[in-house]
């Protein structure tokens, strides 16, 4: 299993490069956007990772309430994090895109609205987890992270129809796309994909790594307490009668 | 059943009476509802027709603001003197007590927000021009879903630090569907612009899914240590 | 102790707080009709598991067994005193204990007024629980633990900040609900109040449990 | 759409992108040497 890491690096990292060469020379031009279209290559791989990565979040977060499994707990924190900074990548390419070919920064559409609160859930969730002192925080998160997830598709309907009654500027949405291109994003998302992964697997180590440490911590406390304790044993009790 | 029913309302009963000696609750939030109402007016003094399209957001988010305040002190009377615990290891289900705090909050927003609207309304001179009866549903389906999620994250901050500033940042990102319905729908019936049904339908769709989901997992929340 | 009169086991109790561990692994049994005193230092675990046996606090790992039943299911059987009162200082203390009644599903107010007469008050009181000197609000936190009339009786500290009197007046209170067949567990500090009263002395340290003595003062032949 | 202008948003997009990987990846590394501290102080 160890040995697997230094190998997926090796493959991610050579993916990543393979794909950004295909993204930047090899990708046809688009007609109307010209180069600044080669932004889709990084933007919807990072939005389709994201949203698997908050998948799995759910996923574990559910098997963690039904079974009380500390390593559910521990991918569903690592994926929320992951995922958060992967949803931060979508939302800053997004307006650097829509800047030049809409001429506006931000737009509420469906697909960008939709995203920003999935965002703001996985923060708040993040916020949860940092704050809260309890020992059971993870079925506090999990609970949360399955409000969330109910809340995603009303989040989706709400938008949706706002948009039917408000115009919206017109997004290159729909239609064909080109096959060569559509191979590029494949391979883009692959490469993405694999590097989520890779970070995912490392964000996981450290917290194991983490609740090694402090398992160690409470313990040793414990027994720097314990140690003082041995000598005054018959004392403290009788110390502390009332007169 | 009966006794899930009976212990709601001894509760419910128990809270109000509290309230009803101490009323630390239901004065602050008065006077902080009649705060944010004056300010809002100060902030923003468009002509009447304008006040019409931005009214629905406006009343809503001071509600917000409002009920937030209510719900942070939900619990905290069963955390004086931890009477909580006494409640954690009676036999009395979970679900009573969450009922009865939902109950409870429902009945004190809706107060303040039946002495709030008035008052927006006199500020702003406004009058709707769609169908005015449907505002009630709006306002009692929109509470509710305030009401229902706020005192199950304000159960869930209660093991957090800095317990307050928690309830915002969890209900928020959470309620944002329902607010937009809110909002839209009251907008819609002020101006008389379109039909707020899907608004409406929206709001119930979202109050029927979290409140199964509160019921479903308070239990968890509450037994948490 | 034989195997079979044990009513309540404990084993390999584990009880782990973020970055500090509470119990470290407590493993044993108590009889039931005794009358049990916890004694330990700050920290050595003795709240913790008084609220682990009431249901409190979710073991990390082990397992309770209370009439081989765990704590929540158990919990008619388990009354459970607090440090803090566990009262609404707002209300009277048959308010109170009518409200907990409630929570437990009996009739109300002839065993809420009997269970306030048992520890020494007066039902007709009507002052709100927040206005009673601390002897008082510790004797209706007793009441309030025995209102449901439970078999075993968790006591957290119920002696702190009490007059001597009292203190003398509620542990023979104790004493004639053991003889009346309750399993009694007291944690606290003043241990010397309970010397001859008590049948057991347990003895904490660092998360776990490291004797077991009938006397306060241990003595090799007077070893539990 | 001027291409010859557009190309700066892709390179602001390309570098933001591997900034915020970069970022949170340091910030891993930064946690993790500081857990590796808090474990040495632990046998003393």
């Amino acid at each position: 299993m160890k040995r697997a890491f230094p190998i997926l690096a090796a493959v991610t990292a050579l993916l990543l490069a393979y794909a950004f060469y295909e993204a930047i020379w090899v990708a046809p031009m688009e007609r109307t956007m010209g180069d600044v279209q080669r932004i889709f290559y990084y933007h919807v791989p990072s939005a389709w990772t994201a949203f698997l990565l908050f998948f799995v979040n759910l996923i574990a977060s559910v098997i963690y309430l039904v079974r009380r499994n500390a390593k559910a707990d521990a991918v569903a924190l690592v994926t929320g994090e992951v995922g958060v900074v992967f949803c931060t990548v979508v939302l800053v390419t997004g307006p650097i895109w829509a800047r030049p070919v809409w001429g506006i920064w931000w737009t509420w559409d469906i697909r960008l609205t939709t995203t920003l609160v999935l965002w703001l859930i996985y923060v708040s969730y993040l916020v949860l987890r940092r704050f809260s002192e309890s020992s059971q925080t993870p079925k506090l998160a999990a609970v949360l992270a399955i409000f969330g997830a109910l809340d995603v598709p009303l989040v989706y309907f709400s938008i949706w129809f706002f948009r039917t009654q408000h115009p919206q500027p017109v997004i290159g949405g729909g239609g064909s796309i080109d096959p060569r291109m559509l191979h590029v994003l494949l391979l883009n998302w692959l490469a993405f994909s694999c590097f989520a992964l890779l970070v995912s697997w490392a964000r996981y180590r450290l917290e194991m790594f983490k609740r090694e440490v402090e398992e160690a911590e409470a313990l040793e406390s414990l027994l720097v307490a314990g140690s003082g304790a041995q000598i005054s044993k018959t004392q403290i009790p009788l110390s502390r009668e009332p007169q | 059943m009966s006794s899930l029913r009976s212990i709601t309302l001894a509760t419910l009963t128990k809270d109000v009476r509290l309230e009803w000696r101490s009323k630390d609750a239901i004065n602050s939030m008065l006077f902080f509802s009649l705060l944010v109402v004056v300010i809002f007016s100060f902030s923003f003094d468009p002509n009447a027709e304008e006040s019409r399209q931005i009214a629905g957001g406006l009343i809503w988010v001071a509600f917000l603001f409002a009920a937030v305040v209510a719900l942070n002190q939900t619990w905290a009377r069963e955390l004086r003197n931890q009477v909580l615990d006494a409640y954690r290891v009676s036999p009395a289900p979970a679900n009573a007590l969450f009922m009865a705090k939902v109950l409870g909050n429902f009945i004190l927003v809706s107060l303040l927000e039946g002495l709030m609207a008035p008052l927006f309304m006199i500020f702003y001179n406004l009058r709707a021009l769609g169908p005015a009866w449907q505002l009630i549903p709006v306002a009692l389906l929109g509470t509710w879903a305030l009401v229902v999620n706020g005192t199950f994250f304000a159960a869930m901050s209660l093991r957090t630090r800095s317990r307050e500033i928690m309830l915002p940042l969890l209900l928020f990102p959470i309620s944002i569907p329902a607010v937009q319905s809110m909002v839209e729908a009251t907008r819609i019936i002020l101006t008389g612009d379109g039909a707020a049904r899907f608004w409406i339908v929206l709001l119930l769709t979202y109050d029927v899914v979290f409140t199964t989901a509160c019921l479903a997992l308070f239990e968890t929340i509450l037994q948490a240590e | 102790m034989t195997e079979s009169a044990a009513t309540i086991r404990v084993t390999n109790l584990i009880k782990q707080f973020g970055r500090f561990a509470a119990l470290r692994g407590v493993t044993a049994e108590f009889d039931s009709g005794r009358f049990h005193v916890i004694l330990g230092d700050n920290g050595a675990g003795k709240t913790t598991l008084l609220r682990a046996l009431a249901g409190l606090a979710d073991p990390t790992r082990g397992e309770i067994s209370i009439f081989d039943k765990n704590p929540h299911e158990a919990c008619r059987e388990i009354g459970y005193m607090a440090h803090p009162s566990l009262l609404y200082d707002e209300m009277s203390g048959m308010e109170n204990l009518r409200y907990f009644a409630r929570l437990y599903d009996i009739a109300g107010d002839a065993r809420s007024s009997e269970a306030i007469r048992s520890v020494g008050l007066d039902p007709e009181l009507s002052r709100p629980v927040g206005k009673y000197s601390q002897g008082m609000r510790q004797r209706m936190s007793l009441a309030r633990a025995i209102l449901h009339d439970p078999k075993i009786l968790l006591l957290d500290e119920p002696f702190s900040n009490v007059d001597v009197h009292s203190a003398q007046e509620m542990v023979g209170l104790l004493k004639q609900m053991r003889d009346a067949g309750k399993t009694i567990f007291v944690v606290t500090h003043q241990a010397a109040l309970l010397e001859g009263a008590a049948d057991e002395f347990i003895w904490m340290q660092a998360g776990q449990i490291v004797d077991r003595t009938r006397h306060l003062v241990p003595d090799p032949a007077g070893r539990a | 759409m001027n291409p010859a202008g557009s190309i700066k948003f892709l390179y602001a997009a390309y570098i933001a992108t591997w900034l915020i990987h970069g970022l949170y990846i340091g910030s891993l590394i930064r946690r993790y040497s500081r857990l590796r501290e808090r474990k040495k102080d632990l046998g003393k």
